[in-house]
């Protein structure tokens, strides 16, 4: 009771929880299944831009690019870390991923089809995932919002050369503009969707909007975040030169917003479901991946058990 | 081409081909850590790369920047040794070709620090603790997979059979080193042998692995751009796009 | 492109890179016997594709030929199904494809003998007597391989789930089959999809073997060239020579 | 002894001997030996070249590239069945030929570097095996005479193409013209090696060519065979307008032929002893290939073995 009067106040001021407070349960749930699915976002995330490493165009981006998935490889590991304060730990995340008992975002069931991809990823889901993360780095539980600190600043470097990536094939070759406008037309709506199903208006009080933002882990409404998303984009765009595949995208004089059309959520549910174009396949390269590698971590853990054994030994000697 | 640009090439050749097989290792490794840790590597030697094939095209001075000589250049103009070329094998196989590689790379590159070619001396004194950390990270991996389960063990010793007959090569006096090393620019690769024979034998001794007997066969003629059919897939994949798109800027 | 032009790739497109794949069997096949009669089907479709690829050009009429379109095109301009660019699986997996994918030409070409375009209507006459050919071939290896041993069952079974996914692509009604179709020159897929699916039933049923149950997801986008990220790879392998020789002649 | 007299009369008439007749042991050996290794070359001979079937300039010579592989495998079998006519079956040299107890040609142990490399082995290494076939026509065994009319026709069918893609080259660009040099440096000594070590003049003693002429196995010696080749092909490559990678090449007025340098017969007998670039590979892809379709071979055999016992089942009822 008295703990948990404790972690209201911290909430209400606007504190952090650490590891150590008392929390309620549904509030350490949420935050596990909020944090793991971030963090296997980042490592499913790896795939689609790991798809171009070999075949980058230039030496300059092959660096940057392998440096992102990298960096996007990182991320997971702090999410994961940041998730294990909760009390679960890592492996059996991941086993929860593996067998689909755990989501990763939907955007990454899409697949990189041109060297554009690239890019697009940088500039769109990048961008709507900051959009997303800002406002994480306030959460009210200290471990993910140090994490999202880090996470954040390293994402809008990669936002930022994604959109010099898309800029140079705006400068380019005609090939170079159409893969550009192809990347655009493909990914701009499953970004849109990255921000999840409406839940302002009549839907407010569906969904775990409500909730979360009481416990300061969310601050904005998915609609919100859409809208500012879409505010900051659509002048970038009209700077690399494209068109936005949306016929109801226009500004809004009166809103002070960029209006847009409405949304195939049925594609959403659709992709989230299962039947989006990658889903088997994401799954089936980080299980192969991970049961390839089986053998490898039971080495080095029976190594490391070894050594431990011996400098036992050493001491008592 | 001049001797010292294909001393160049042969240097700079040997990082990137090695760079592009380990970035087929990302999403792949056995575990996340190792995802980050084989990208590294990668990275670092992309970098070696980069400036060393831009070094040799302004030594070669027909305006060939690093794309150019990367993307461009046809599979019997690459200078590799055939150890980086290899498809990818498990991941005791690759831990047993960056521990000779790195060795190799250890020893070339303290040498290089003091090269007459003061670009190829300055990139070396950069790639030299690259080579190190590269070299220690593989040291540790061999130690746990030969000291760790009977798996492991036998895993690991199959690598390093698979890996030996490329071996020899990285110690081959090819005419460019043998110019190199007389112009005081290169270091002749025999030179180097017995120092990374040292340091590979130890860490086997160390992890109750064998040193492999001398291979019935061992590769030569990547020096000379001759290949293993294993090399035009790779250039296939890593050339496509740049060749689809003559004279575009990325 | 008219949509003729883009009828007459979608055909081509999925005879070039079905062909493509099944090149990669030879030296590979669990027979010899097998190289030859894989090669053989890698072969009828190649010819598909180069009269095929050599109509669309024409009809284009901007002076393209079978190699232009087949080594100059980049991902999204292809549109072929996605159940022909699936990396090679086993002998069970590619039988399974085989079997789906030669019915459905089976019942296509039939089809297409009467084509208002008197030249696809060629094409077909010939292309029928083939199709019949490998879709008898694949029924005899299905009908083995599911009524031999348990282990070839379950392996056939597995073929046929794995592949089933990209089968309904073969039955849609994309916009330039939907003209096509208007004008005589082609076919509606989706009016042979019944004709294919009595054909695979009962092989299947003699097979001993069982009509996987409806995918959770199926391909689709091929013809509009979206393709699955396997695509690019099988392209790079195809056009690197050819984009390599800006120009030249074979 | 009678039969021994019979085999003896028919060798003497020049007659051909048929699998019914009585054979010395060493006869039959010294055929199954060199039927085997005809057959594994043609087998193994298919990956160099079938090295290119994916990456193929251009779908003409795509096509004629596959159906010359196709052949390839074709004549292996017809050289098995030969074999087979003397009691051997191919499981059994398949696996003689797996575990390194039967050999194939060398020249198969070199890789296939460029697209000129397909024409090169189309012309000289074809080329070659023509000279040392078209003798086999007329061989004291009968299937193996036989089989090698098939072979022969379709060999110099694939000569004439080889020749023929590299007169495309030598008609092309720099870089073609470059590659077709390039590939006639690196295949022209392995080439004249395919004929066999020196069996003339003070070496006519070793070796086996004296008793398989005797046995009308054998219609010329390695040397005269390599003369040949040697003269018929000079011109060719004159016509091509390439050099070949021997200084001492000169055409002997006196003699009416070309001379030829020295031979590097280390390097053969290192290659032959499995120092070579390719030999690993070649039997590694050879056995997957085998072992990967053990499955499918067994399924098969099970079948036919189901349907045997449902017909026999059909008769007796």
């Amino acid at each position: 009771e008295e703990h948990m009067a404790y972690f209201d106040r911290l909430v209400q001021d606007d504190q952090r929880i650490e590891p150590r407070d008392a929390m309620p349960d549904a509030y350490r749930q949420t935050l596990i299944r909020q944090i793991a699915q971030h963090a296997h976002s980042e490592i499913i995330g790896m795939q689609p831009e790991g798809n171009w490493i070999t075949r980058a165009p230039s030496l300059r981006r092959k660096a940057i690019l392998m440096a992102k998935v990298q960096d996007e490889a990182g991320h997971g590991l702090y999410l994961y870390s940041a998730a294990e304060t909760l009390g679960v730990d890592r492996s059996e995340l991941l086993d929860k991923l593996h067998s689909g008992r755990q989501k990763y975002s939907s955007i990454f069931n899409y697949p990189t089809l041109t060297w554009a991809d690239v890019g697009a990823i940088g500039w769109l889901v990048d961008g709507a995932a900051i959009m997303n993360q800002v406002p994480l780095c306030r959460c009210s539980y200290g471990p993910y919002a140090r994490a999202m600190i880090r996470v954040c600043k390293e994402e809008s470097f990669h936002q930022r050369q994604g959109f010099e990536l898309l800029w140079t094939l705006s400068q380019g070759t005609d090939a170079q503009r159409a893969m550009l406008q192809d990347a655009a037309d493909r990914w701009w709506w499953p970004a849109l969707m990255m921000f999840g199903p409406p839940d302002s208006g009549e839907k407010a009080k569906e969904g775990h909007t409500a909730q979360s933002m009481a416990w300061g882990i969310k601050r904005f409404t998915n609609d919100d975040l859409r809208q500012r998303f879409v505010d900051m984009t659509v002048p970038q765009a009209i700077k690399l030169g494209i068109t936005l595949p949306d016929p109801d995208l226009r500004w809004n004089e009166e809103r002070g917003h960029w209006d847009f059309g409405e949304i195939d959520w049925d594609e959403f549910w659709r992709v989230l479901k299962g039947d989006g174009p990658c889903n088997a396949q994401r799954i089936a390269t980080r299980v192969t991946a991970h049961e390839e590698g089986a053998w490898v971590r039971e080495a080095a853990a029976a190594y490391a058990d070894k050594q431990a054994a011996r400098s036992a030994e050493g001491a008592v000697a | 081409t001049t001797l010292h640009v294909r001393y160049l090439l042969s240097l700079g050749d040997d990082a990137l081909v090695y760079a592009q097989r380990l970035g087929e290792w990302l999403t792949h490794a056995p575990q996340i850590e190792e995802d980050m840790a084989l990208g590294n590597v990668g990275l670092d030697l992309l970098g070696q790369a980069r400036s060393l094939l831009t070094r040799a095209g302004e030594v070669e001075g027909g305006g060939r920047d690093e794309d150019a000589l990367a993307m461009l250049r046809d599979e019997r103009e690459f200078r590799n040794v055939q150890l980086v070329e290899q498809p990818r094998g498990d991941f005791a196989v690759e831990m047993a070709r960056m521990l000779w590689f790195a060795s190799y790379q250890c020893e070339l590159w303290s040498q290089l620090t003091s090269s007459a070619d003061e670009t190829l001396a300055g990139i070396a004194g950069k790639a030299v603790k690259e080579a190190v950390y590269h070299r220690d990270h593989a040291t540790q991996w061999v130690l746990r997979l030969g000291d760790g389960t009977e798996v492991s063990r036998e895993r690991m010793q199959a690598g390093l059979e698979a890996v030996h007959p490329y071996v020899a090569e990285l110690g081959e006096d090819h005419e460019a080193a043998r110019w190199a090393a007389e112009q005081g620019v290169g270091v002749l690769p025999s030179s180097l042998t017995d120092a990374v024979n040292a340091h590979v034998s130890a860490v086997l001794e160390q992890a109750t692995l064998t040193m492999p007997d001398a291979p019935r066969w061992h590769a030569r003629g990547g020096r000379e751009g001759v290949h293993s059919e294993a090399m035009g897939y790779l250039l296939a994949e890593m050339q496509h796009i740049a060749r689809s798109h003559p004279g575009a800027t990325w």
